[in-house]
């Protein structure tokens, strides 16, 4: 169990060095990424060895205690924050965020480090725990984290996006803390495995339906997605990256948590989920084909991507149709940190992001603009990305049962995505005589390699695809 | 009337106070204040509901507890950031 | 009689909640809000919780006044904004029918918890007779690790933010003997809170918000510096908390194979230990979250 | 023993009751702020120790008067200070 050790104390520890040690901060905040990220390794082969486990922490068993639970779905999802983590680590040791002038760059330098380890070590806590209100105070760790990421760049937009974003959170938070509360009023206690009574009676269901709103605000799930486009594009890239790729994603697992643990009573609550989903697929869609600026469109995309998400979950039904939402997560996860990190790059690189004015004569594409069409082609869902595997599943599934109302939704929200993806796409990569004969190439960085790592991963992830199906086997439903 | 119906009532009165204020004000301090007459609210039908007649269950105060001492935090984060934006006229 | 004692006290919460977030200035409203908090305490130990009781006194009515008049004070005067009453109506109708909604569901709940036998059975095994410390610092010390590392988080995120440093006026002759009496008094019931948390209301959350209480009386007489190495070092003491949390959890696990599982024999000294940590930090977190951290105090 | 100190400690409460109930009064009916301090500052803190008082009388154990004595004091103190602060606020507005 030394591993399970590793991932709940090092991040905390590294982040509190950190902070109290500035100019080390960033070789610490690698280093406790990299070894967070060998520990993941390490408990998913344990895993896959030895299968699913419960510890009780401390000794004292559920529901007294509060029970750290190892399984496939959550070791995949500890593997996907610590090589995501990882990958925008490297671009924020040699990034120069666009939005921060001098003064601020040294203040958004010295709290990248702390901030993320804070939120790494609360991502891993919460993934592992058991209990609801011990889900309640990772969220509210996380809240604070992603908030402060916001507010790194320390422009007034993103400060005024901080303070709606930390708002919105907290009556989130509230929500599910009131959820516990009535939950705790109708069945005496409040680990995971009371939804299933929770869903058998009228009090338990309001409580579970509390939850499952604050957690949709968390998630930025349409229509509770009002304060994330703002926040997430007015971020500095690695934290925007961070926080689309990761954070929505902890609301989102909870919310599959909470569906599968359901069972088969929790089915009105996944009609809810798609409905929203499919909402949230137009709404983000459209939003995202209106956008003038390249960084709010893949924040819009986030939110139909979630849509999309969402109505994997809420389709799945309880049967095996979930795991291709867990796949669409990992994917959505890799693809959207590399393009958040390839829009940061491709910004700074002609000193503004607004995609009418992508296309420039004297500069060819480099790597950043490769980066942002990979992880594209694997949002759009185009072989042989994760992003097909997911939706590929998903589709079969739909089409045995029989279910073309949601197939036809599915296809046209991929349409969709595939048009707004494509303004961007056609100009960063136009070629031939629209370009220059001497027009320069952009010089390659460290943050480059991190993008095109990532975006490289969404694609590998595709060919791959069987370690992540057969962690999620190891899942007790 | 028990206690514990009364202070049910009073903690929802208050998340209703606290609910209507939050949804009809736009200024951030009021927002704030808002917040955590909530979060009393929410505490409060949690402890009513822990109080029973063999004595008050000890873990659902013990979630208030933390209940409190994040909310301190988070309104300090708040206030923080209210003050970095400034007043804001809308 | 006790009934008319609850009902009189309900109104007087609801009366108090009610002006705080109507009364349009913004120093009268927290007025109330403070008020109010004092109220709920009370209300609190007659749900027989004195130990929350404690904490939303000191930290609930108490600290959070304290920045909250601090902000109203930087914030300015309020720009009044009408809303129309078609807007305040729908919106007290639709929040009195939810909260009508969640009284019910609580109020015909007729789950049993499954805590309170659970806890009563093994609270010897605790090593504390308090059953709320024994839940915040053994059976469920996880939470409260995790509660600390919200409050370094806020204080970096405040920190990060750098709002601009706080300046006090002298605050006059009175405020130099107020403090010579106060601060050592609040030293010693901080400390008696502590002690006491083991075995009766009181531990580290209390005791560490009155102790922070003194830091502020201190602060504000003029008595410490605001700034450079006392800031620096009140950062380190603050930050400590969860460093000392964490280590012993992984101390724990080395010691008997379980992640914050204390050696049965010692708990009590394990949980003394961390307690007595916490409140150092939890008074310095507050106080820095108070003073909100200047800008550059380290480059 | 008790009952003997029955009497004497809920007279002792009643009037500390009273005294904190013209502070409210005058709190509620007085003009303007130094008037106002001026009811409540003084009212307050001997109502608080008549009550503090009375209850010593009732629980009648030393280690409870410890208590209600520092109480008294804390009120004692934290009272006269606030009014000293309020009162130089405002001189000071006034003055500017």
């Amino acid at each position: 169990m030394t591993e399970t050790l590793v991932l709940l104390s090092l991040p905390f520890l590294a982040a509190l060095a950190a902070a109290l040690h500035a100019r080390l901060s960033a070789p610490i905040g690698i280093g406790a990424t990299a070894l967070n990220a060998a520990a993941a390794v390490l408990i998913a082969g344990g895993v896959l060895r030895e299968g699913p486990a419960t510890t009780a922490i401390g000794g004292w068993s559920s529901p007294l205690g509060i029970p750290l639970v190892v399984d496939g779905l959550a070791v995949v999802m500890l593997l996907m924050t610590a090589f995501v983590g990882l990958g925008v680590a490297v671009h924020a040791m040699g990034r120069s965020p666009m939005d921060a002038g001098p003064a601020r760059l040294a203040q958004t330098r010295r709290w990248f480090w702390p901030l993320w380890l804070m939120t790494l070590g609360a991502m891993n806590a919460l993934f592992l725990s058991g209990d609801l209100f011990n889900l309640y105070v990772a969220f509210e760790i996380l809240g604070l984290t992603a908030v402060g990421l916001t507010a790194l760049s320390g422009s007034r937009s993103a400060t005024a996006a901080a303070f709606d974003y930390l708002i919105a959170g907290l009556v989130g938070s509230l929500m599910v803390l009131l959820g516990i509360a009535i939950a705790y009023a109708a069945v005496g206690q409040v680990d995971l495995d009371i939804i299933p009574s929770l869903v058998a009676t009228m009090q338990g269901r309001i409580a579970l339906a509390l939850i499952v709103a604050g957690l949709a605000i968390k998630g930025a799930l349409f229509p509770l997605h009002f304060w994330m486009p703002a926040a997430h594009s007015s971020a500095v890239p690695s934290a925007s990256a961070l926080l689309s790729a990761l954070v929505v994603k902890t609301a989102l697992y909870v919310l599959l948590r909470v569906s599968l643990e359901g069972g088969a009573d929790a089915a009105p609550l996944r009609a809810l989920l798609g409905a929203a989903g499919a909402g949230a697929m137009f709404w983000g869609g459209w939003n995202a084909l209106r956008a003038e600026r390249l960084k709010l469109l893949v924040a819009h995309s986030t939110v139909a991507q979630i849509g999309l998400i969402a109505v994997a979950i809420g389709v799945a039904g309880d049967g095996m149709l979930w795991k291709a939402a867990v796949l669409l997560i990992l994917s959505h996860a890799l693809a959207k940190a590399a393009m958040f990190l390839a829009a940061g790059r491709i910004a700074e690189e002609l000193g503004h992001d607004r995609i009418s004015g992508l296309n420039r004569e004297d500069l060819r594409p480099g790597a950043a603009e490769f980066a942002f069409a990979i992880a594209a082609i694997s949002l759009v869902g185009l072989p042989p990305t994760a992003g097909f595997i997911g939706k590929w599943i998903l589709m079969e599934g739909l089409i045995d049962d029989g279910a073309w109302l949601w197939v036809g939704l599915i296809l046209i929200g991929t349409v969709l995505s595939a048009a707004y993806l494509a303004r961007v796409v056609s100009r960063c990569l136009r070629g031939g005589p629209h370009v220059a004969p001497g027009a320069r190439r952009p010089e390659w960085r460290s943050g480059d390699a991190a993008a095109l790592g990532l975006a490289t991963g969404a694609l590998a992830l595709g060919l791959a695809s069987s370690i992540p199906v057969a962690l999620l086997e190891l899942t007790p439903a | 009337m028990t206690p514990d119906l009364v202070y049910l009532a009073t903690g929802a009165g208050l998340g209703a106070l606290a609910l209507w204020r939050l949804t009809t004000s736009s200024d951030p301090l009021r927002r704030v204040l808002a917040l955590n007459v909530l979060a009393v609210g929410i505490a409060m039908i949690l402890l009513a509901a822990a109080h029973g007649p063999g004595g008050a269950d000890a873990v659902p105060q013990a979630f208030v507890l933390t209940g409190i001492v994040v909310l301190v935090a988070v309104t300090a984060a708040l206030l923080a950031l209210a003050e970095t934006l400034g007043p804001r006229g809308d | 009689m006790t009934a008319v004692f609850d009902i009189l006290l309900a109104i007087g919460i609801l009366g108090c909640a009610a002006a705080a977030l109507a009364v349009r200035e913004r120093t009268a409203a927290i007025a109330a809000f403070m008020v109010a908090g004092l109220l709920v305490a009370l209300s609190w130990v007659r749900l027989g919780a004195p130990d929350v009781a404690l904490a939303e006194a000191a930290i609930g009515a108490g600290l959070t006044g304290a920045l909250l008049l601090r902000s109203a004070r930087r914030l300015g005067p309020v720009r009044p904004r009408s809303v129309g009453w078609p807007v305040l109506g729908s919106a007290a109708i639709l929040s009195a029918a939810l909260a009508a909604t969640l009284a019910w569901a609580v109020a015909s709940s007729r789950g049993i918890s499954s805590y309170q036998s659970l806890v009563a059975e093994r609270l010897s095994e605790s090593g504390v007779t308090n059953p709320v410390t024994a839940v915040l610092l053994n059976f469920r010390a996880w939470d409260t690790l995790l509660e600390i590392a919200v409050l370094s988080v806020a204080l970096m995120l405040v920190a990060s933010v750098g709002t601009a440093r706080i300046r006090f006026d002298r605050l006059g002759e009175m405020m130099l003997p107020c403090a010579r009496i106060v601060v050592p008094l609040l030293v010693l019931v901080s400390g008696h809170l502590l002690w006491l948390g083991s075995s009766d209301p009181g531990g580290a959350f209390q005791a560490g918000a009155v102790l922070a209480g003194a830091g502020l009386v201190l602060v504000m007489s003029g008595h410490v510096p605001t700034a450079g190495r006392a800031v620096d070092i009140a950062r380190v003491v603050g930050l400590s908390g969860l460093a000392i949390f964490v280590i012993a959890a992984s101390a724990a696990q080395v010691l008997t194979g379980g992640f914050l599982q204390f050696p049965p024999d010692v708990a009590k000294a394990w949980i003394i230990a961390i307690e007595a940590g916490l409140t150092l930090s939890i008074a310095a977190t507050l106080v820095l979250l108070f003073l909100g951290l200047s800008r550059h105090s380290r480059s | 023993m008790t009952n003997l100190l029955m009497v004497p400690g809920l007279v002792l409460i009643a009037a500390g009751l009273w005294f904190l109930l013209i502070a409210a009064l005058g709190l509620w009916q007085f003009p303007d702020l130094m008037s106002r301090l001026h009811a409540l500052t003084k009212a307050d803190t001997a109502g608080v120790a008549l009550v503090a008082l009375g209850a010593t009388c009732l629980t009648a154990s030393l280690s409870d008067a410890v208590v209600l004595l520092l109480c008294v004091l804390l009120v004692a103190v934290s009272g006269a200070t606030t009014g000293h602060l309020i009162a130089r606020a405002r001189l000071k507005d006034t003055e500017t």
